[in-house]
């Protein structure tokens, strides 16, 4: 079982790309489950969303404590959402900022993907969750692009489908590159 | 005979109450009480309605006086499709029905809610507002007997100014129900910009018959509040029932009018008016205006509304204020 | 045919699938998703051949379905929590009317104060009125419970609550195997009402009934509740045989053959429940926990639940709910079933208001439970400073 | 399949809850006797034969005026219409004009032909009527009715008494009543002309009853001094000699003078003028409020220009001129006095129209035959004279001298005489309560005002063609309120809160007393009170 945690602010997207992470999972053919820190946030508060995937049935339903990997769409919420609380050894930390950002992080494997700024220059709009998933599929190799891909146009449609396709993919590349 | 009567042997002003073969879609051995005008107004709306739509109808009502003395286990006096489910619902239960009827490509099922004022214009006016915000192709007719009748005449607010009810009851300091209070019912359903809103009363069946009758087959909703006295809440003897409907028409206590599409279109003139004291006298709500220590300045306070209405609603009485 | 999609999407498609004439939808959170899915189904044409109003209170969205299903078509609508109080009255009347509306339960707290989340108050609140109640563990059953119930109700002549979590399951993203329509049109054939609103047969619908007869008429209604347990059973084990799903029925057993103590629940908890079971059952390396999910708690199948937990020796009921003053409401009607069994109940109230319930803390009060009404993961240190006050102030 | 028990019901299952049985009341139809019936003397149902003619049945309507009077197109002209002083419209919007619709389906009648047709029944018994006014002939008429072989002596020239004699053709066409004695006629009733009878019990003994319709021909007297050459006249001459000698009229000059105030006065004066006077005057001893002469009678004679001049008698008449006698008169006491002042006025002609009496020398010293000290003939209840086997009625006996009146004796007469002759007692039928205007619910009428027609014409003797249309005479007819009468307007049927009123296919209606509840709504809602409500 691998568990991914995402912060964010709402409007960002967050429970978006859960969402988007578990169709990318479930077209593998593997068993995936995504849902969001349930509340009725409004635009701008802190959110979480969060996804499991394995290879059999997920059953449990508590929020994810021990993340395998963590998604921070907005580095502004780390502070506050305490991000990284329950990080495994080793596990992933992938931070929507153009330039690297200071942690305290013994033993994880942190990336840092200016995926607002690709998002604005591929899609035109703020938006980094299909960024981060490009970038996330390249640092971690739990889901293939091809799925990432697929799930985008599962939630999306025409322009901006593509676009996000198009951003997911530069993000991807740019990641596999700085690998 | 030149009359204005139900019917007459020269067929004159033909009316489907006065027809040998009217379908009596309330029929007999309900239990409402001697000189019932809620009971006698359902049964000209209902059969109105059941000739106009040839037969296709189904109604829908509201707990209540109808209710209770139309159905009670084992004896229905319906003669047409019927339920009731409670008080305050009945037109959002009468929106169903319609919805029902239209998803199976029967729209010449005419569906028809009807309640009294308490169930329309107090504890239904939530789900009355629905139907006609959705303008679902419902007839809503409000027996207007002006009080809680079935629960023994306590206040509504279809309730007159200054009437004595149970929970109105005159005394040193006050005189009936609060002329402050009380609400337009017709007005709110023209305000919703229905395709029709009419008043009627037991004291025109005929211009009851018509509205109805024209009501029934326009699509979307309706609204009609028919003038309803009872003997028992207003304290009048039984056979009074349909004078007294006359006399609140003739002193302009209830106005009847049509509306369409939320816009005045027709009124009842009254040929001559009379004062209001004629109306109120003959019943035992309205006593206290008249007994030694009444005020008299609250007769004025009704010839008033009377006067109101005349001019508000064009009835062209003679406002003798 | 398998879809990764969201439990109220996922209920939204099952409800299509069974051709509702009649939908009626009042938005309140956490149910908002499912009545909206619905009517995009209808606008985009998908769902044929239904009405979908949108209505101005959750009165009016029950009321409508019961107008709709006495004119003889089949009707849906949703709702939560406060949603369900405020429909409570017709909710009786439609069960005391015989009227087989299928209504989905987004489970959820009841104020105040006022909370969004999930717990099963609301559920417990209409345990008398007359509606058959299921609970679906997981989006799958959710959406195979749905299919069933208009089978179930319009058999019985009964309406049926399903009861999803709300949140936990309704805004969950999962695979949810759904069935093909022609498939479900095998299942469930059309509705034919017993008695319906017909200008050729008029008939009345409602009639006020005296203590002469009332008394029967609700014993009749008792004893329906009573069959309703083996028409459930049986329209299970049918739905299972066609779909080879094992989903609905009255209740499945986990791991209770040998099992010393049994965990009784309803609802979405029970997957943690399993794991949590499976982990304690793998560290002590035998099989001494053992799990029931109770599907239909309304009827409450007593002699089932009896059959299933008489070689236990304890019995922790996990439920959402809680009867103040009393403790558990669940664990109650348990305790009614094994009636005469030496079998040792704990009643563990969990999840209030959305309350988080993890593997740990079941894990914990299962191995030592101390005492027989815990209160999951309660802040003792709250209660004691908040206690401590109310005591001051009333000077005792 | 099988339905909820107890909360579904099936249809129209109430109707095994008899309701009749919270009644403490119970509403009754019933029929109550309309003013206008009540107050004709003839007795006509005119409320009947007005709700015939509202359906355009003229035919019936006349077979329904002809069961009492056989004389609708007289009457039509000549009764003074007490039932439209009486009809309740005329507290509401002007009163029925039954008079005119009267007339207006006598003369239809006429017109058409319509006839009594020969009477089938036939009995061995013989009656014979002496005097053919409207009495006489009346009586003549109901005793063929009966089956009676009817012998009819007038004493006259023609046939008619007073209706000819009595009345001016302007007012009374004598093709119009021709036509209606002939009908009589042609029933079978034997009429002779010219036929005094001197012995009445000679003719006792050839018939089983015989009927004085004497009727009061000869003029009273007044004592007032005439000069020699004066020119007087009785009314009743004057109208014979018109009548007698049409070719011959007689001419009363310019300036005419009329002694009385009743009926016969103003016929007098307005036949004055048609003879050609410029000026007439009629004097009378009271006030204009106190002439006995019915008012429409007077504002027509004012209308033509007669004057009357009030508070005078008469002291003497001459050549030219007459001497009148000014008079005080106390309206409480009655007193009437001479003032002691005179005046005089010219005059060509005096005609004296100061009442009639009657010719009694046919019953004179015959033994048990009364004549009163007012010179009329006494008579029982049942119109029999103190000689058995002899009746009287008409103006020969006390009571009011109309001819529509004397219609009225002459139907009882025949009645009595009947009965007398079966030797059985006759029992005048009892008579409902009357329908007032109190028991009305006038709601229910449609305003729409009497239609008035002036009988007003030219100067000469031939009458002023005032008939309705047949659009009219329905449209009149329909006024009538029924008082007291069912009409069914269904009103009853239609108000029932309980649908306890059954209407029946062909329109009646029943009360079904299993439902009726006894709120008394139909009872009120009656337009015409012809529901009651009984404890």
């Amino acid at each position: 079982m691998f568990q991914i945690r995402i912060h964010g602010r709402g409007g960002q997207g967050v429970v978006t790309a859960a969402e988007m992470l578990s169709i990318a999972a479930f077209l593998e053919g593997k068993d995936a489950q995504a849902f969001p820190s349930f509340g009725s946030e409004r635009m701008g508060a802190p959110v979480v969303a969060f996804c499991r995937i394995s290879e059999k049935e997920i059953r449990s339903r508590e929020p994810i404590l021990n993340p395998d990997a963590i998604i921070v769409q907005d580095k502004t919420v780390i502070e506050p959402a305490r991000a990284f609380d329950g990080i495994v050894d080793n596990g992933f930390v992938l931070i929507n900022s153009p330039v690297d950002v200071e942690t305290d992080l013994k033993n994880a494997r942190v990336k840092c993907i200016g995926a607002t700024e690709i998002a604005l220059e591929q899609v035109g709009r703020p938006i980094p969750n299909a960024v981060l998933l490009g970038s996330f599929a390249a640092l971690t190799g739990i889901i293939k692009i091809d799925s990432v891909i697929k799930a985008i146009n599962t939630k999306f449609s025409g322009k901006i489908a593509e676009k996000n396709v198009k951003a997911a993919q530069v993000a991807y590349e740019k990641t596999l590159g700085e690998r | 005979m030149s009359s204005l009567t139900m019917g007459n042997r020269f067929g004159q002003h033909v009316s489907v109450q006065s027809s040998s073969n009217r379908p009596n879609t309330l029929t007999s051995g309900h239990r409402a009480c001697q000189g019932c005008g809620e009971g006698l107004a359902a049964r000209c709306a209902i059969d109105a309605a059941y000739t106009a739509a040839k037969g296709k109808i189904a109604v829908v009502n509201a707990t209540g006086c109808l209710e209770v003395v139309s159905c009670a286990f084992p004896d229905n006096s319906w003669n047409v499709p019927w339920i009731h489910s409670l008080f305050g619902n009945t037109a959002a239960v009468a929106s169903g029905v319609a919805a029902a009827f239209k998803n199976k490509g029967q729209t010449d099922v005419r569906v028809i809610a009807q309640g009294g004022d308490g169930g329309t214009t107090d504890i239904g006016m939530g789900c009355l507002s629905g139907m006609f915000d959705r303008n679902d192709d419902v007839l809503y007719i409000c027996y207007d007997n002006q009080a809680y009748m079935n629960t023994g005449v306590q206040r509504s607010s279809a309730t007159p100014a200054l009437a004595r009810t149970a929970t109105t009851m005159p005394n040193s300091q006050y005189s009936g129900s609060d002329p402050e209070t009380g609400k337009n019912v017709p007005d709110i359903a023209m305000a919703h910009g229905i395709p029709y809103v009419a008043v009627a009363s037991v004291g025109n069946l005929h211009d009851l018959e018509r509205k109805v009758a024209k009501a029934i087959n326009i699509r979307g909703a309706k609204y009609i509040q028919i003038h309803c006295p009872c003997p028992l809440g207003w304290g009048f003897p039984t056979a009074e029932t349909i004078r007294i409907a006359r006399l609140a028409l003739k002193s302009g206590m209830y106005p009847l009018f049509e509306a369409e599409n939320g816009v005045l279109v027709g009124s009842t003139p009254i040929e001559d008016q009379i004062p209001v004291e004629e109306y109120l006298r003959i019943q035992k709500r309205f006593a206290h205006l008249f007994g030694k220590n009444a005020v008299p300045e609250n007769v004025g306070i009704l010839q008033k509304i009377a006067n109101k209405n005349i001019e508000k609603y064009r009835l062209g009485g003679i406002s003798n204020e | 045919m398998l879809y990764q999609l969201e439990g109220s999407q996922a209920v939204a498609r099952a409800i299509a699938l069974c051709r509702p004439e009649v939908v009626c939808a009042y938005p309140i959170t956490p149910q908002t998703h499912i009545v909206e899915g619905v009517g995009e189904l209808v606008r985009s044409g998908q769902l044929k051949n239904c009405q979908y109003l949108n209505v101005e209170s959750e009165m009016a969205a029950i009321s409508v379905a019961i107008g709709s299903e006495a004119a003889g078509v089949r009707s849906y609508t949703a709702t939560s929590s406060q949603g369900l109080l405020y429909m409570m009255e017709a909710v009786y009347n439609a069960s005391g009317l015989e009227l087989p509306i299928v209504m989905t339960l987004g489970n959820r707290a009841i104020g105040s104060p006022l909370n969004i989340w999930n717990d099963h108050a609301d559920a417990m609140s209409a345990r008398d009125a007359g509606w058959l109640m299921l609970f679906a563990e997981n989006n799958q059953e959710a959406a195979d419970l749905h299919i069933q119930a208009f089978k179930i109700a319009e058999t019985l002549r009964l309406p049926v609550m399903v009861c999803m979590d709300g949140f936990i399951l309704t805004h969950a993203y999962e695979k949810v195997d759904l069935p093909d329509q022609n498939e479900v049109d095998e299942f469930l054939p059309p509705y034919k009402p017993a008695f319906s609103l017909d200008p050729k047969h008029p008939c009345a619908i409602g009639a006020m009934v005296s203590p002469g007869d009332f008394m029967e008429v609700r014993y009749m209604a008792h004893r329906r509740q009573l069959e309703a347990c083996s028409v459930i059973e049986k329209i299970g084990t049918e739905f299972n045989a066609k779909f080879k799903r094992n989903m609905g029925g009255l209740l499945r057993t986990y791991q209770i053959e040998n099992a010393e103590t049994v965990v009784v629940a309803m609802g979405s908890v029970l997957g943690t429940i399993k794991d949590t079971v499976d982990e304690l059952n793998h560290m002590s390396g035998d099989d001494k926990f053992g799990v029931l999910s109770l599907v239909s708690y309304r009827p409450f199948p007593d002699k089932v639940i009896c059959e299933a937990l008489k070689n236990a020796k304890r019995v922790i009921v996990v439920e959402k709910a809680l009867a103040l003053g009393r403790g558990g409401i669940l664990a109650h009607e348990v305790e009614l079933a094994l009636k005469g069994l030496d079998i040792e109940i704990i009643t563990v109230v969990a999840g209030l208001g959305g309350r988080v319930i993890t593997k740990a803390m079941l894990a914990e009060v299962f191995k030592q439970p101390k005492g027989n009404l815990i209160f999951l993961g309660l802040n003792e240190d709250v209660i004691r400073r908040e206690y401590k006050t109310v005591l001051d102030e009333r000077g005792a | 399949m099988s339905k909820p028990f107890a909360s579904v019901v099936e249809a129209r299952t109430s109707l095994a809850n008899k309701t009749g049985s919270w009644r403490t009341v119970r509403p009754e139809y019933v029929h109550r006797l309309p003013p206008c019936n009540v107050t004709c003397p003839a007795g006509e149902n005119i409320q009947q034969w007005l709700s015939l003619a509202q359906e355009g049945k003229f035919f019936e309507a006349w077979q329904e005026m002809v069961k009492n009077n056989p004389f609708p197109a007289t009457m039509g002209r000549v009764c003074y219409h007490t039932c439209e002083k009486a009809c309740n419209r005329g507290q509401y919007d002007g009163s029925v004009n039954i008079n005119l619709i009267e007339r207006s389906i006598g003369d239809m009648a006429i017109a058409k032909g319509w006839g009594f047709g020969k009477s089938d029944s036939h009995n061995d018994k013989k009656v014979l009527i002496v005097g053919s006014g409207p009495s006489g002939l009346t009586a003549a008429y109901f005793l063929r009715q009966f089956g009676y072989s009817v012998d009819l002596f007038e004493s006259h020239k023609y046939l008619g008494g007073m209706m000819r004699y009595g009345v001016p053709k302007y007012r009374l066409p004598r093709k119009v009543l021709d036509a209606e004695i002939k009908r009589i006629q042609n029933c079978g009733v034997n009429m002779v002309c010219n036929k005094k009878v001197n012995n009445l019990k000679d003719e006792l003994s050839n018939y089983d009853a015989i009927y004085l319709a004497i009727g009061a021909s000869i003029s009273s007297s007044v004592d007032l001094d005439v000069e020699s050459g004066a020119n007087i006249w009785s009314a009743v001459d004057l109208f014979q000699r018109i009548e007698d000698n049409p070719d011959n009229l007689p001419n009363l000059g310019k300036t005419v003078v009329v002694y009385g105030g009743g009926n016969t006065a103003i016929d007098a004066a307005r036949t004055a003028l048609r003879l050609g006077a410029k000026e007439v005057r009629i004097v009378y001893r009271r006030t204009i409020n106190n002439m006995p002469a019915h008012e429409t009678e007077i504002q027509d004679a004012l209308a033509e220009g007669i004057e009357i001049l009030c508070l005078r008698t008469i002291a003497s008449v001459g050549q030219n001129k007459v001497i009148l006698n000014k008079m005080n008169y106390d309206e409480e006491s009655g007193i009437l006095s001479k003032s002691g002042e005179t005046e005089m006025i010219v005059a060509d002609s005096v005609v004296l129209a100061v009442g009639q009496s009657v010719e009694d020398s046919i019953v004179r010293g015959i033994e048990g035959i009364v004549v009163t000290e007012k010179g009329v003939i006494e008579v029982d209840q049942c119109m029999m004279t103190g000689l058995k086997g002899v009746f009287a009625g008409g103006d020969a006996i006390p009571g009011k001298r109309t001819v529509t009146n004397a219609i009225g004796y002459g139907k009882k007469a025949a009645k009595c005489i009947d009965a007398f002759l079966q030797g059985r007692e006759y029992i005048p039928n009892s008579k409902n309560e009357v329908a007032n205007f109190k028991k009305l619910n006038t709601e229910y009428y449609q305003k729409d005002v009497r239609k008035e027609v002036s009988r007003l014409g030219n100067l000469d003797f031939n009458e002023k063609d005032v008939s309705y249309s047949d659009k009219e005479l329905i449209h009149e007819s329909m006024r009538c309120f029924s008082c007291g009468n069912c009409f069914h307007c269904d009103n009853c049927y239609s108000y029932c809160p309980d649908n306890a009123i059954i209407k029946h296919e062909d329109g009646t209606l029943e009360i079904n007393y299993d439902y009726c509840k006894g709120c008394g709504i139909c009872a009120s809602e009656c337009p015409c009170g012809a529901i009651k409500m009984i404890s």
